[in-house]
Parts: C-alpha cells; structure tokens; sequence
C-alpha cells in the first residue's frame, strides 16, 4: 500500500500546468468557467486541436491511435487541471466513447478514417443510444437497420441524444435482426448530413436545447458503417462503458465547483463580512468539500484497481449515487451564495456575452443555468435508482 | 381552533381552482414568459374581474377587507397553476404599505390596484443585498422645498418593467433609517433595464437619478417605515409561501399520475417500492411545509413580534427545504422529461427557486429564528 | 379557519400550570426528565391517584366512565403541560388502549371490574399483540384460546410486549378459532398472575429490558374475559388504533427533549462561550425546533379534524414518519451537547440514583440511554417502512 | 500509488480476521464487559502474542516498526468483530507519546507496552471538555526539587480504572502550554473512580492530588506537548476510523444476510426494493468512509501540518457521519431484534458512537477543517 503521488507525477503535474498557463486565453477561460450546457462549441474544437499538436487530445485511446500512454493517475491528473484552469472540456462522444470503440472493434478502414479527425476535433460525435418509452431498458430497442445490398436502411427514434444537432458524426444501437428480442443490436456509424435524418432540440429546464430528437427515416447506411460483425453492439457497449467508471463522479467538475463557490463567497456579503467567514456557509462548503476529496479518493481506487471488499463492477454506481448527489448539492450551495441573482436568466448567448457590472458580476452568469442542468445528472446515464438496483443485485446479490 | 374553511373561502377556493384548471395550462403560461411583461395581462384582468386583486385591501379604496388567511387560500390553489402575476407583490406587498400609510396619494392607487390598473412594486434591494429583511438601503432621498428628490439604484425589482408605480427605500442624510416613497414609474429621472428571471417573470434594475416626488410621496417615516415594511414582507413571504405549498400539492399529483402511466421492464412505476416509499416521503413534506404555513398564519397578526417573526422566518426556511425536496423529486421520479421545458414540474421547481432565495434564503430564516429564544416551560 | 387558542383554552393552561405547580415534587420532576425507559413505576402509579383525585386522570375515556370531557385541543394542552412540567408519564395501556376499549365493546361487569383500578392506577395492563415472526402481519398470528367449559385455554407466545413484568393484567390477541385464516381473531383480558404465564425480560440496545417475552402455557382464562363477541378483535383494534392518530407523533416528548437540550446547551461550553451561542450548534437546535413546532401544528390538524388534501387515514402513518425522525434527531443532539460526557453507561436504576457533581452534572444521567432506546421508535409500532407502505396506499394508491 | 496490500498486510489482515471469527463472538464480548476490567484479558494476551501491541513501536522497544496503514488494517478486522480491548489507546497514542520522547522512563515503558505488560492511558480530559484537541488544561504541574507533583482531576479516561501508567497533562504556572508526563496508575496521591461506558468498555475519573513524580517523568516539555499530542491523537482518530470501517462493514454482512433469511408477507425482505436501496445507500456511505480513512492515512505523515489536520479532521467527521447512518439504517432494517442487546448491531452502534464522541464529533472536526482554507488551484 502506498497513498502518495510518485515524484514524478508531481512532475507531470508541474508540466500540465505550464502548458495550460501558456496555451489557455482569459477569454476561454471565461467561458469554460462560466459553466452553461452546453459549453462553447468554437472553444471545444480549437482546445482539442491545440491539444492535438501537444498529443494529449486523446488520453483514452491506445497509443498506437494518438494516445497518450498516461496511468490513470496521470490522465486523473492531466483531466483536473484542465478542468480547474478553465480549458474547454472536450467532446467525451467521439475522443472517449466510439474511438476507443473504433480502435478496439473497428475495421482498418474506419480507424483510418474516423480516428485523425476525432483527434483534431474537426469531426464531432453523437451518441445514439436512448429511444423514447425505452428508459434504461435496451431491450426494448425499436430502431431498425435492415440490409439492403451494400446499404443499410435506418429507421426509428432516438431521445436524449446529446450535442446531435451540432455533430458531423453519429454512432448508433440499431437492431440489425428483427426477429430476435435480446439479441441482434448493432453499432452503426452514420453521417449526421445523410438524407432521412431530422434533428429537433429538446429544451431543457434551464431554457437552452443540450440534447435531441433524432428522426431517422429511410437513412441509408453504408454496409461498411457497422461496427464489427452484426448483432455484437452488446459487447461493445459494455467495453465502452468499462472505459468510463470514474467518470460518473464527475469529480473534476466538483473541484471546479469548489473553487467557484469559494470565488463568490469571497466577493458575497453576510451580517457585514465575506459569506466565507459566516460560520454557517462554511460548514457548509466544507462538508461538501471533505466529500468531493473522498470521493476522489473513491476514484482513486477504481483508477488504481484497488482491493475491494465488495464486487467492483458495483464501483462505477457507487461513484455516479456519489457524485449526481454532490452536483445537487454543489450547484445548490453556487446559487445559495449568490442571493436573489441567482434568479436572473442568463440563457446560454447571454451568458458568454454578459455585461458586467457591480451590480451582476461576472461570477453571476451561469450558476443557475448549470444547477437546473444538474438536476438531470440523477437522471441520464442510467437513474439513481437504477444505479440502486444494481448496486443490491451486484453487490449485495439481492 | 377551526381549521374548516367558511363558506366564503370555499367558494374563493373553488373560483381559483376553476380558473386555474380552465385556463392556466403550461402553453399559456409559456407564452405569458416569453412576453414584454412576463406574465399574461388577460390573467390580470380577469384577477381584478374576481375581486382578488382587492381581497384584503381596505373598503374604502374598494377593497373586500378579507384577511391574509383568505388570500393564502386564494394563492394556494393559484400556484398549483403556477400563477406568475403580480398578485402578491402589488396587491399584498405594496398595498399593506399604502393601507399602513396616512397619505392621501396611497389612497387612491390603493383604489387603482384593486381594479388592477395600477402595478405597484417594492424597490428596495440594492447591489450585494441578500434578503429584504436586512436590506441597508443606501439611496438617498433629500428635501427640497416642495418634497424630495430620490437617488440610488436599486436591483432586482420584480416586475419592474411593467409596474406603475413604486415603493422606494431610500435614506434622508441623518435620519437612522430610511424612508418609504410612492413613485410613478415614469417619473422624470427613473431608468429601467429590465430581464427575464428563471421562472419566465420579469425583474428590473431601477436606476433614480434626483427623482423629484411631492412631500405626500412618503408613505413612511424613518421612525416607523422598517417596522411597517417587516410587517408587509411577512405577508408576502407566507402568502408566497401558501403558492409554494400548492406547487408542491400539484407536483404530488403530477407525479402520482405519471408513475401509474409509465411502465418499466412491463410493469407500471408506480408499482416499485422504492418509487412508492419517495411518494410517501414527500407527502410527509409536503404536509410539513402546510402545517408550517398555518403556524405563520397564526402568528401573522400577532402582537407578540418574537412569537410572528419565529413563526414567519420558520415558515419560510421550512417551506423552501420542504418543496426543495418534495419538487426535486418530483422532477427525479419523472425522469428524463421531468428536466424539460416542456413539462411542469420543472417550472414548479423554478418557482420553488424564485421563493427560496426571495426574501432571504433558508440559511438566513434559520439564523433568524435562531436569535429568537423559544419559548421556555415554566418549570414547577 | 381559526387559527388561534380560545381565551378559555388558555384559562385552561394556566389552571393545568397550576395544578402541577402545587402537586409536582422536585424528586419525581428530576425522575421524570431524566428520561429513562421504562419510566419510574412507583411514580407512574403515585401520579396515576394523583390525577384520579382531581378527575383528570383518564382524558381518554367517555366522561360516564370518568372521562375529563375536553375537546382534542385541551387534551393535547393537558398532555403537553404534564411533560413538559415533568409530571410522569402515566402508562398508556390501561388509560389509552384498553380502557377506551372496554367502555366501548366490553360488558357492564367487564366496565365495573376493570374501569375504576385504571381511573387509580392500581392496576397495570400489557399489551400482547406482537408474536415471534410475525412482524406486523397479523394474519399470521399464532396463539390461541380454546374454548373449554366456561374457561379459555390460551397458548402461544407474544413479542415485544411493553412492560409486561410489572403489569397486573393483559389484553391479548388470540386466535379463538383456528380454521379461519384471516378472522376468527379476539381480545381477551388475563390476569398476569395466572398459572402457565411466563415473562422474559428482553434486554434492549440500553442496557435495560423495557419490554419482554410472554409464554402463554395453557392458561386458564374465565369466558367472561373475552372482549365483545368471538373473531370481533379486528374491529376493537381499529378503534384502539383510531384513537390514537396522533401519538406516534411523540410530540410531548420532542417538546421535552428540546427544553432538555436547551438546558444542557447553555451549560455546556465550546470556543469560551456557551454551546448554544455557538452558530452552528444553534442552527441545528433552530431546525429541530421549527421542524417539531410545525410537527405539533400537523398533530393540531388531526386532532381538529381538519380538511385534507390527501386521505385522512394516512395521516397517522406520516405524523410517525415526521415524529421518529425527529426522535432520532433529538435525542442525536442532547449526546452531541454533552461532549464524551454522554458515553457514561448509566443504567435505570444508576440514572433515577445518580451522583451529581460538577464532573458529571444532573443532566447527564438518561440522555443516551433515550437515544438508544429511540433508535427503537421507527420500527415500534410499524416500522418507518410499513407507514411508508401505507402512505403510498392510503394516499396515493399506489 | 498503490493500494493492494503487501503480503504482510495480507497476513496481517488474515490472521487478525481469523482471530475474529474464532474467538469473537459477542458471548464473549459481553462476559467481557461485565468484568472488572470491560475487556478481555485473554484477547490482551493473544494480541501481546501475536505482536500486534509491538506493531508501530520502536526496534529498541521491541517492536516491529511497521506503519499506521498496517495498524489501520489491522484494527479495521478487530473492528468487525468489536474487539475493545486498549490496543489503540496504549499501544498507539501512548505509545506515540512515549517514543517521541528522548525519556529513559519512557524506552522503558515501551518495552512493558509490546508484551501487554504495561497498559498506558492517555488522562488528559477534565471538567466539561469536548475534544482532546483543544482541552485547555487547568491541572497543575508544580516544580519541587528532584521532579514534580501533579494535581488536578481528569475526567473520562478510557480504561482508567485498568491503566498502569498514564500519561497525564499539566500546566507549570507561567509556562505558556502544558506538559506531559508518565505516571504509574499505583502512585502516592491517585484516587481513580471507574465506570462503564455505554460499548461495555469502562473509563475512569482520575484524582491527582499532589502526586510526585520523578524529573524523567516529563515526556514533552510545553515548548513540543501540543504538538506532540496532536500527531498522537491524528494516529488514535485514524486508526479508530479504521475500526468503524469495519465496524460497517460488519454491519453491511449481518444486515444483508438477515434481510436474505426472514421473510415478511411471504417473500424475504431482501426482494423488497425499497430496503434493497437502503443496502445500497449504506454500501455509498461505507465507501466513503473507507475513503476519507485513506485520505487521511495518505496525510498522517506529511509535513505540511494544514493537510495534516484537514485529512484528519475531514476523515473523523465523515467516518462518523457515515457510519451513524450504516449502522443506524443496519438496527432500522433488523427491525426488533436490532434494538435487542443479544444481537450484534446494536453493539457496533455503541461502539459508533464511542468513537463519535471521543476527540471531539463531527460538528467540531467539520469547524477546524474549515478553519484551514482548501488548496487554490493556481490561475493560468
């Protein structure tokens, strides 16, 4: 057992941080930490270039494909500081949900093809997965590809399909054979300009669309678009899912909400001192905060392969019950520290273009927006309660 | 102790509970939002049209002399609707100021509130100030020789674009405390930069520059005006309140409805335990948050100024937690559509939002309260 | 909609006031806080006359039976001057469970033997519903009673019954006949005296036994002791119950418990001030105070019948949720107040005798022994999950 | 980083989970705690011969020099099985104490503590303290000629009345802190009135009423004692920690077997989804704690004194909150039986809240942690 960070990744972390400090403008730093759903599309993609040219746009795929061969204590590392210096958090769909995928299960072609402009950031992804009445029962998948020579014919209805509407690129569960009821789902790789395809936003609590309807009518697909052989969209679901185990904690997120919460308690009054100093606020915030640190350490531990004394395929629920209850939380204490400016709209375009004054600083914008968008963090990505059950079925074998 | 509603509260019960099916649907509502005013002047019509507007305002200017228990009724069944008109902050709000005044100015709008024409809104907070409660008002108000001139800017003055008159804070050099004045909102000197707040209302920051106002213009004197002002932010934070609880009455019900339609893995949602026992929970809230809306009603008109303003901040800070949960949930146990824009619960969470951090938030009440000794048992 | 106390309702307080100023001793008030379970008998008897003597001992029953007559809200003022006076807490069997039964089902020789000793005090009942296994289905319910001659004969075993070690008498549930399977279910009263009853004290989470194992080994019990007609037992427990909609609230003893921690906080200090000056000690004690103040308004709106949104039958059930959860918070912040002083075991017997010094101040003995004894409070009577249950029934039907 | 366990901590672990199982059962464990000493002098043996009590001590004293982490993995099996022998209090704080101590007494004591011999106690709580951190200290240490006397009166010493030494803190007037100094239990002038507490374990007041002691009896001069001190009591908060770690863990077991054994309305209680959640809750809250015991264990040997004291501080606060809620939820789940003393749940609360109350609870820890501003990460 050793809990200390080796010397040199404490080096790495030095390296990080020169590089964000030389590379990072106040601009984008700006926008990054105004934190509205979803964030700047232009910033994304110049962000995942500039990395690109580092070599450090793609920590999760395998070095021969432009990875970068970090532990996951580095890569750990590398994702908070970004995070906290205020780089644009980059597309997860194509970087590190369907390139590892591609990379793993994919044809030479499609490598060839789909991963150079993953890593340059000119072609983004979305995910295809959610259709609507399914919830979290894959089973129940409706969408069809039926082959037709070279060409796959899509049809059906995704939901919840997150950025769709500004994505070059899709990848999606189809069923590829009709006449099984589990089996024969398939990931299939569609142009998001294909005839056929209609994208409606979906409207979200906090005034701006971050997710979609896709419409796929009569999409024709090229056969050579699937993913592996027809029917194993299962296998690879699962690989691309064991690839994001920490995330669910959204820790670096936590950390970056920490450090705004401290910034506006700083400013914020109350009983004539800083809302810092006020003995409630502070236990407060510093509840949260010794949470937010164990639950790094939590993802520390998956990170890391830790010894566990319960089954670990339950760790990945534990972190994501964990960590969408401290966003709640988190978001809530932001917009608490605020007072009644929390109450004013600021919709996404005016929140990257807000005026700033004394009497609505810059902090204002965006702390409410990202906390109604985080009452959805409980509910995508399979539901607290969902994450329960499994928990019990996994862990607990009940 | 009678906690039956008279034959009267009934039937405003009932007229409110109507309306609020018949014609507060989410589509109107949304579109009243997306309006220069925020809300829906055909609503503020027909809220004048039913007497709501004069409930508790005095016989002279009009008014039904109704008590706030009868308008709490009212707004109840008003936030099931999610009712966003200027009810409270005109016709309570401001109109408890004007009644409390001796002004003959105060008067007559009083008459005009209570047929809806005039809109009056409190412009009291100013910048970094985080409850009305303990707002320390630094706009000035000077004598001249005919009356006053105000000057200062004041924020987040809810529908303070639209509004025709207001209730101004301001402070005389020298005196200990500031003033209340009755403003026209066009007056010369008054400027208005308007925004669209969460909940689709409308709020403004409120800029005077040497407003000039006649010396009838004061409503209170700094000797009385902060006493008279906690007296009107205590009706507002529990007739607010009584719309919170009626939010979170119609989030029960939504949320029941919606599990007993939705199946999962073949089975309706309303039919898994752990979903039951979250219904259950947050009827104990919700029936928490009531009980503490009948303690502040109780004390409202208390003479005894501890026992109301423990009962008036314990509301408020017990009101807010309850429909943080009881909303929040609702929105969870919907799921993915409980999170759009397209459905209700998240409004009402949006209003639970607007209420939280209005007049002080919970943290606020509580240290509140908590200056106020409880009261002690006589020990034998 | 009156909110307020009538005039004669507080001329009502101050005569209770009164009474218990006159009639209280410091010895049996030091007693009664000190909050031990069970509570001193002798005092519970002593006081029981007490009352008897000025006609207020049984505010439960009918006035034809000795009954005080007041309203719900009287009632509830009489109840809530006692605890918090520290008059102690008459036993609930005899006066709130069976003795209301009896006036309603039983015969006039059942309501002349059994009224009058409950009105004094002197005779004490058990109350044996529970049995081994059955948790809080009582369609399970094992023991039986036999008709044979003029004479029941009863075996089986009960669970959990309160303060069966020192009571003269019991009121049982008892299958009397055994081919039904959900009726056929009866009351029966039986000496505690009786050949073939054994009591076992169970030793609870405290460190003493409050509540106890009875074995029913054919005992004889007279025909005449059976409550209204054979199989009736289902509808006399509904009555019992009904009576008794709002004392799962706890609401005297939340009262209690804050006077209590109030005390021991302005005693006891942190950071060179009295602990209940301290911000954070304070913001806790005002939420338990708020939330038991609007507790006791819910328990307001039941007593008076109120008009309700939702079913008034699942108002018992959330007046118990709300009552033990505060419970569990109450008790949980008189032991954080006495500091590492609240780890001393003090036994009934220790805490009623206790030393006090200025090491280990009369405040001390009971407080964690009540904390301990309430973890029980949530599961007692039905448990936290069976109200649960029940709300989603009654109110949402669900 | 790594967090496997080294083969000797995995024999550690395992012969320490053997041990519990075989010979710990909670029969014993209360013929334990009705003895005069609230412990088990056979289990003190068997740890004296396993060398557990050796475990961190010096070479020189006879003992292995092994780390915190290996202790915490040692008292994390003892904590599963509710062993409550002095193991921490003599072998780790005291111990501390007395190594960081240039003192011959002290090498000496050493030795006594690695074979059981000696069980020394921190006396160090007097009249109204709440935490060992910030225990002011009015007994008095009064200079005479060849040492001291020491008076005063120490409240809550744990395994007081069983102690042979003890470690005892007092104030030199004028100095600004205070000292430490070793005692034995049997010496000149020390009154000692033992009492259980409420885990079965006993505690003691302890009189000193101008007891002589020896010059070397001065462990830490008031220059260092703070100091001192409170890396000893870092060690004590975190190996106990580890201890309700397992404790949870514990819990976690009996509680999901028992709901998978009994059944209610004809089905096991482990079907019922409602209490399958509550397992799931209570396995969060146990990982979390497991993971604030890491953070802390990560911190106890670092320079840098604030992240010292946060780790700690954070891991006593979290430890217990969680642990109140595992365990708490394990009693609610049991139902009856889970308040009944015959059965172990309600064992591993008591021994919850011992270590919740003991240095201070969580409202203290989470006010001195927010007492150290967290770290900033840097601004590009």
């Amino acid at each position: 057992m050793d809990l200390q960070l080796s010397p040199d990744d404490l080096a790495f972390r030095d390296e990080v941080r020169a590089f964000l400090r030389e590379n990072l403008t106040p601009e984008v730093v700006y926008r990054s930490h105004t934190e509205v759903h979803p964030p700047n599309e232009e910033d994304r993609r110049w962000w995942n270039s500039v990395l690109n040219r580092k070599g450090w746009a793609a920590p999760s795929l395998p070095v021969e494909y432009g990875g970068t061969g970090w532990s996951p204590i580095r890569r750990g590392i590398f994702e908070r500081e970004c995070r906290l210096a205020g780089a644009p958090e980059l597309r997860w769909q194509g970087l590190r949900l369907i390139g590892p995928v591609i990379c793993e299960f994919g044809s030479e072609d499609q490598k060839k093809r789909y991963i150079p402009p993953i890593l340059e950031g000119t072609e983004q992804w979305a995910q295809g997965f959610s259709e609507p009445g399914a919830g979290s029962d894959l089973a129940s998948l409706k969408s069809t590809a039926i082959l037709d020579g070279d060409k796959y014919i899509v049809n059906g209805q995704k939901i919840w399909t997150t950025e769709a509407g500004y994505s070059e690129l899709g990848f999606f569960l189809v069923r590829t054979d009709t006449t099984s009821k589990h089996g024969g789902i398939s990931m299939i790789i569609i142009d998001m300009s294909s005839p056929g395809i209609t994208v409606r936003p979906i409207e979200m609590i906090n005034g701006d669309p971050s997710t979609f309807e896709v419409f796929l009518d009569n999409v024709e697909v090229p056969r050579e678009n699937l993913i592996g052989e027809p029917g194993t969209a299962w296998q690879q679901t699962k690989f691309l899912l064991a690839n994001e185990r920490t995330s669910s904690a959204d820790i670096d997120k936590a950390y970056g909400d920490l450090r705004r919460i401290r910034a506006i308690a700083r400013r914020e009054h109350k009983n004539g001192r800083p809302l810092i100093e006020d003995p409630g606020f502070r236990q407060r915030l510093t509840q949260l905060e010794l949470e937010v640190e164990a639950l790094e350490w939590s993802v520390l531990r998956v990170l890391c392969n830790a010894p566990s004394h319960h089954p670990s395929a339950a760790s990945a629920s534990v972190l994501k019950i964990k960590g969408s209850d401290l966003q709640h939380k988190l978001t809530k204490l932001a917009t608490d520290a605020l007072g009644p400016r929390a109450l004013r709209l600021y919709t996404r375009e005016q929140a990257f273009n807000a005026q700033i004054s004394a009497l609505w600083p810059g902090y204002v914008p965006g702390v409410t927006h990202d906390m109604l968008y985080m009452r959805a963090c409980s509910i995508y990505g399979g539901s607290r309660e969902i994450q329960k059950n499994i928990i019990a079925k996994i862990a607990f074998a009940m | 102790m009678d906690f039956a509603l008279t034959d009267e509260q009934k039937m405003l019960a009932d007229g409110a509970a109507r309306y609020v099916r018949e014609r507060c649907d989410l589509e109107s509502r949304r579109k009243a939002a997306a309006s220069e005013d925020g809300f829906s002047r055909r609503h503020w019509r027909h809220f004048a049209d039913q007497g709501w507007l004069a409930l508790t305002l005095p016989e002279a200017a009009g008014g039904l002399e109704m008590t706030v228990e009868d308008m709490s009724i009212l707004v109840e069944e008003l936030g099931r609707g999610l009712v966003c008109e200027p009810l409270v902050d005109s016709a309570v709000t401001c109109a408890h100021l004007l009644s409390a005044s001796g002004s003959e100015a105060a008067r007559a709008i009083l008459a005009d509130i209570a047929t809806g024409e005039a809109i009056v809104t409190l412009a009291h907070l100013e910048e970094g100030d985080h409850s009305e409660y303990d707002a320390p008002v630094a706009s000035r108000a000077e004598r001249i020789d005919d009356g006053w001139t105000l000057s200062g800017t004041k924020t987040c003055v809810f529908y303070g674009a639209s509004a025709t008159h207001f209730v101004v804070s301001a402070r005389n050099n020298g005196d200990d405390g500031y003033g209340l004045f009755l403003v026209a909102a066009d007056a010369d000197g008054i400027r208005r930069e308007g925004y669209s707040l969460i909940d689709g209302t409308r709020a403004a920051d409120v800029h005077f520059d040497n407003v000039r106002v006649p010396a009838s213009a004061l409503l209170h004197e700094p000797a009385t005006a902060a006493t008279v002002l906690e007296s009107a932010l205590d009706r507002a934070v529990v007739i607010f309140g009584a719309g919170v609880v009626g939010s979170m009455e119609a989030v029960l019900e939504l949320t029941s409805e919606y599990l007993k339609t939705r199946e999962q893995y073949g089975k309706p949602l309303a039919s898994f335990q752990a979903l039951k026992h979250r219904m259950s929970e947050m009827l104990v809230e919700t029936e928490q948050a009531r009980s503490a809306l009948y303690s502040a009603l109780a004390a409202i008109d208390s003479d005894d100024g501890q026992r109301r303003r423990r009962a008036i901040s314990g509301a408020k800070a017990l009101i807010a937690q309850s429909g943080h949960f009881v909303i929040g949930e609702g929105i969870q146990l919907h799921g993915g559509i409980g999170v759009t824009e397209e459905y209700a619960v998240g409004h009402h969470f949006k209003a639970l939002i607007v209420y939280d951090k209005r007049f002080g938030d919970s943290d606020f009440h509580i240290e509140r309260c908590g200056q106020i000794p409880a009261e002690e048992p006589q020990a034998p």
